[in-house]
């Protein structure tokens, strides 16, 4: 009873935190703070908003981000998952792999956009890799130190009890790791949002980062803001829904 | 010396900015040219409606109709990008493979395919449904993708696109690559595309400089003129624009020049808002504008009428 | 593998003297760039299903040499072989000194892990792990996650996971020290039943010089730091031993207090290396 | 002495992964498997590497680069560490930003660039904000998991011996937090990088992003990939330094 | 605060009987939605100076008791009160059951700790952290950080943390638990030399009822889950105490027997629950 109703306090506070923001927005923008051509008070975007959502246009576009990014996620996250935790099981492995990771994360993404447009040409299949790509590091290097800084006790029971590689994987790397894993998972939730933006930027034709493009290109500034708030409530919806999902996963943290 | 902040794309028409300061045309007027590069014209928008910088070399397009609707005081004063006949620097290309094996014999023959253009809202969309329309075609019997000039060979090269209307000197890239052809060149002539854009208290504080800054621009570009006379770049000088062209755009390969198509820049700074009311009505029809607009809204032509005035018209340079 | 069959060839000196189950020859361990002697040379057999002890002062190597034999720490220096009975059974199982439950598993799955690795089916692991707690009084805390037992229930399912195991060895480090004394000799009382079933080979560290003599038929005393083999002693009591009975016999007094005077040499010495170091 | 050996030893193992595929690459690209204008053979992008170094080029681009990458990492960095730590630490804060923090990360800082340039100017300080922006994230999701995991018991010492919030944060927080800091510190350094090459597209006139946007617009595509190249030299430098100073701020894992 | 004045102006009830300083009434703990209760109403006051000893069968609850007394786990129902008589010294410190020594740091900052919170200056910490690391037998290891070091000398640092902090209350669970009979014996006058001096008061957990009845002045019995108080028992023997002599007492035994079947009832009493529960 005492755990659920401080849940409920703490969801309470942290909506207030970001309307209290959002006020102060509109206040200073009605008052002539801040530049309002340029930072139009929230309840002007609001009011747009709910101009694309009765035209439908909002929907779409949000269907055809949210499509790009499960499919990236999957595609970038799962081979994370699995090569981190054998990097982080491994020394040789993660000795022979780490500097090409480091060498190639850094890598602009916006900048090989036209050479992932190129192998994997103008469709769906290029939106999805750049998510994948921005989703394939966080994951990948949250794993690696999550398995990396288990306590070795808990290795030396598996090798003990003769786990195989495999076993040893699955009952001690990923559960042991998950805290860190999901971490990352949040981290790559983020950047698989800017990467869809920015890869609907090019050869796309619906999705929020076209929508958002599209509104600068032709300074339809409200529209921006629309896209924009949009990417931040997805943001919040799957932090709330992550932070859901690792209560799950991870029931002796919450039960202490 | 009074500031001037420029903000320009780096492209090659940009090259009478560094004209002007490489001659020494700006010092002359008493101007100290500061050039900033922005990687699109719409990133320019809001500094220069914010007076962070006071020129812009923009293009025309429909953001400018809604930046003036928003209240960004920004005005059109003169020309920095057009297509007058012979200088058609925004033709539509079209793949190669396409015109080779007689798929596309005409424009009427895109009907259906994937048309690569740059952004929503630019001349160039309009330069294309005005191509479509006298091909019997409206602008949705093909299949709009938007994608950037560069990116535009990548994508004749794997055919993902089948046209486009693009711009030098990615065309002449494309062409010598193979990849491309100019399918139709001068098929909407006058078009006003890149523009000379100043910051409304450009305009309104600073007026004096504003005017010393358009003396010293068109006597630039009349340089350019000189230099690309019948659309070529082999005119008087030519050699010493190519130059500056090169050094300030990192294009290393100096063959190019010799079939690149420069663009036109009216040697008088004028604006062609005859080409101007007739891509409006484009962007209307298209829902591109937030409200109704008129092309006087966001020109202001006192200050090239007042340098015109002032040098006397151009006179073509002799070879 | 020329050793493993020279080892059974060769006639053992006693007709029905079990096989050596465990051999070291030299084995020592150095630690870390500073080369810290852990253990120093150790020659050691012990034959299959003998209850062999360790004792000495805290941080002599006992551990150390445990692990050795677990195979989680390499040897420096000097040969350790395990000889292997029964290739059917898990060669060793190790309860480790401390807390060493997975944080993520309840008590059920803590103590079901050696079975579920070796794919015993899910019907034999309920029945054996069922058994095992219930005889160390944890079943009905079976759902319960480590940070929400005590100190000693902890350690009692960890006992539990190497015991359910079934292993030819047991390898124990001080499994019992946080148990209150009750449950200690209960324990006691029930490894010795079990033992004496099953005849399993064990390695046992201990600080109780009581409970050495109660459970042991060999103990070896450790020197101090650097740790070496002070004394073995065979212990002579009868099998079956009742836990309680022994304590009365004269002959456990004087045992359990020869032991305890080597020790207190050895503590002694260790206090004085400290001090010689500061 | 082993120890050195073997980290020799990975090192080593590091380096031929990537110049493996270096090979694979130069041969693929000779023998026409891949279209050699678009994915230059690594023989010929060396030859404008070293073309750009002789012309100091290059240089200057990188230092103007490593400058606002510099000065982004501890503008963002040491915020976010901070807030980090104090997030971890105190529930209702945490409570209080979780949400902020989860809708404002996915916000593509490329599509916020201009109101950046509105709010900071078009000089040095909007480069190093958007760098700052790219930092701040990672390390503060990482720092607040990394607190949030550390062992409760070690917290209760913490408070046993009356240690004060600062001393919690500096004497528990932080070295506990740390493996995940430094995993948080490479995540953010990896977005520093792709930051600074997007923000240098925009009012820059020197830069490693500048100069491979420049290429692209005039597509010599041997000069973009030597950026590309530089920014992976760069990752991969980066990373080995602070693999570095993790072995020094880290002794008691590097020990055992 | 009103209540603090009260028990100030309270006339003792013996003259020279020293003051209360733990109080506890109706103490309850209550664990999670489940509402599992592991302490079930403790009433008990400790004078200032007593050296209070908690014995009970493993997963009674003296953990818990232990950890509400030093304020890190809240009290479910009932008060609880430490009263203090020197407020320039520290409240309490707790030595905790298991491993707690700070990873990150080396023997000698985790010594170090409880004095460098306080702010104490770097001079007196050197010299004070020397001091009981040499007389544990530990100095010379005071640059390995805890991975380095054995169980036992992991725990003899946890002391030295808590004693160098000198504090009015110490709160001890188990804390000799993973040491040799030496090395504890030797501790044992130690800690008894040291609290004759200083006499302060101490809350301690074991489970050897020889350790209770070598230190204690009085003894509280707990009862299996949940925890209650079984009985308190008056230590009668003088201070100060010979460790060794002590044994040869008779009363000593007689004590210890008394004790031991108190306990042994308890043990039994929680087998038959957790097979009751099953
Ligand atoms: N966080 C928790 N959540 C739920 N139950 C808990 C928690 N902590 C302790 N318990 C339960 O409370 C009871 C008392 O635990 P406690 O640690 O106080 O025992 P103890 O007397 O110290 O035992 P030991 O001698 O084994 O250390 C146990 O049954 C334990 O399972
Ligand atoms: N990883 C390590 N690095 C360096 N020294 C170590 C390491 N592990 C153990 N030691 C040292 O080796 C010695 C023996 O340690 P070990 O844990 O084997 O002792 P022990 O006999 O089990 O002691 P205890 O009874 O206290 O558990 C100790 O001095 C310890 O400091
Ligand atoms: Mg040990
Ligand atoms: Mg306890």
């Amino acid at each position: 009873m005492a755990r659920k109703s401080s849940l409920i306090g703490e969801r309470f506070i942290g909506l207030l935190t970001p309307l209290l923001l959002l006020g102060l927005w509109e206040a200073a923008a009605r008052m002539g703070l801040i530049d309002a051509r340029f930072f139009p008070p929230p309840s002007s975007i609001v009011h747009t908003f709910g101009a694309l959502v009765a035209s439908g246009e909002l929907w779409t576009n949000l269907v055809a981000s949210l499509r790009r990014l499960f499919l990236g996620m999957l595609l970038g996250g799962v081979p994370a998952l699995f090569l981190g935790l054998a990097m982080g099981i491994s020394k040789p492995l993660r000795a022979a792999i780490d500097p090409l990771i480091s060498a190639t994360y850094p890598i602009p993404k916006s900048a090989i956009l036209p050479l992932v447009l190129l192998i994997f040409g103008l469709g769906e299949m290029s939106k999805v890799v750049m998510v994948a790509l921005g989703a394939f590091y966080p994951i990948l290097i949250n794993t690696v130190m999550g398995v990396a800084n288990i306590d070795k006790i808990y290795l030396d029971v598996g090798h003990n009890y003769r786990a195989s590689r495999w076993q040893v994987f699955r009952t001690i790397a990923l559960p042991g790791a998950l805290p860190s894993i999901m971490a990352g998972v949040k981290l790559a939730m983020g950047m698989g949002l800017i990467l869809i933006a920015i890869s609907e930027m090019v050869a796309a034709s619906d999705g929020i980062g076209y929508m958002i493009w599209n509104a600068w290109q032709v300074l339809t500034v409200d529209t921006m803001y629309v896209g924009l708030l949009v990417i931040a409530l997805l943001g919040f919806v799957f932090s709330v829904i992550l932070d859901e999902i690792e209560r799950m996963l991870i029931p002796w943290k919450a039960k202490a | 010396a009074d500031k001037v902040k420029v903000g320009i794309n780096n492209v090659v028409s940009d090259v009478v900015f560094h004209l002007g300061l490489e001659r020494g045309i700006f010092a002359a007027e008493g101007l100290d040219v500061e050039l900033i590069a922005f990687d699109s014209g719409p990133k320019m928008v809001a500094p220069l409606g914010a007076g962070q910088i006071d020129v812009g070399a923009g293009a025309s397009s429909a953001g400018l109709y809604n930046a003036a609707a928003r209240g960004i005081n920004i005005k059109v004063v003169a020309d920095k990008g057009s297509t007058p006949v012979h200088y058609d620097y925004m033709p539509l290309m079209v793949r190669k493979e396409l015109v080779d094996s007689g798929k596309v014999k005409t424009v009427a023959d895109l009907k259906g395919m994937r048309v690569g253009s740059v952004g929503p809202g630019a001349a160039t969309n309009a330069k294309m449904a005005h191509l479509l329309a006298k091909a019997g075609l409206g602008y949705k019997d093909v299949n709009h993708t938007y994608i950037g000039y560069p990116q535009q060979i990548a994508a004749f090269t794997t055919g993902a696109i089948d046209a486009a209307i693009s711009t030098e000197p990615s065309v002449t890239q494309a062409v010598n690559n193979g990849v491309a052809v100019r399918f139709v060149v001068d098929g909407y002539p006058n078009q006003q595309v890149a523009v000379l854009l100043y910051g409304g208290d450009f305009i309104a504080k600073r007026r004096d400089v504003a005017q010393r800054f358009m003396n010293a621009y068109v006597k630039s570009a009349r340089i350019f003129n000189d230099a690309t006379a019948g659309g070529k770049f082999d005119g008087k000088g030519a050699d010493e624009v190519i130059k500056t062209i090169m050094r300030t755009t990192g294009l290393k390969d100096a063959e190019l020049f010799k079939t690149m198509i420069p663009n036109g820049i009216d040697p008088d700074g004028k604006v062609d808002t005859q080409s101007m009311a007739e891509d409006l009505k484009f962007f209307t029809e298209n829902g591109y504008l937030e409200r109704p607009a008129k092309v006087s809204d966001v020109v202001d032509t006192s200050f090239a009428d007042a340098t015109l005035k002032a040098l006397g018209p151009y006179k073509a340079a002799q070879h | 593998m020329a050793v493993v069959s020279m080892l059974n060839v060769k006639p053992s000196p006693a007709a029905s003297a079990p096989p050596v189950q465990i051999s070291m020859r030299g084995v020592r361990k150095y630690f870390g760039s500073s080369g810290f002697v852990a253990v120093d040379g150790i020659d050691l057999d012990i034959p299959q299903g003998q209850f062999f002890v360790i004792v000495g002062p805290s941080g002599c190597g006992k551990t150390t040499l445990l692990r050795m034999l677990a195979g989680l720490e390499s040897v420096s220096e000097g040969t350790m072989k395990l000889n292997r009975t029964d290739p059917s059974r898990p060669e060793n199982s190790m309860i480790f000194q401390g807390d060493s439950l997975f944080p993520w598993m309840t008590v059920y799955d803590n103590a079901a892990y050696g079975l579920r690795m070796r794919g015993v089916a899910e019907k034999d692991v309920a029945e054996s792990v069922k058994l095992w707690l219930e005889r160390i009084g944890l079943y009905r805390f079976r759902d319960r996650y480590p940070n929400q037992l005590s100190g000693g229930m902890r350690q009692r399912v960890s006992i539990v996971r190497a015991f359910a195991n079934d292993p030819e060895i047991l390898l124990m480090d001080e499994p019992f020290s946080a148990l209150d004394e009750q449950n200690k000799m209960l324990l006691h009382e029930e490894l010795l039943r079990i033992w004496e079933a099953t005849k399993k080979t064990v390695v046992f560290i201990t600080h109780s010089v009581d409970e050495a003599v109660t459970l042991g038929d060999r103990i070896m005393i450790m020197t101090a730091n650097p740790g070496r083999e002070k004394a073995i002693i065979d212990v002579p009591f009868a099998r079956p031993r009742n836990v309680l009975e022994l304590r009365h016999d004269p002959a456990y007094g004087d045992l359990v207090f020869h032991i305890w005077e080597q020790l207190r040499d050895e503590v002694q010495r260790a206090r004085m290396n400290a001090e010689g170091g500061k």
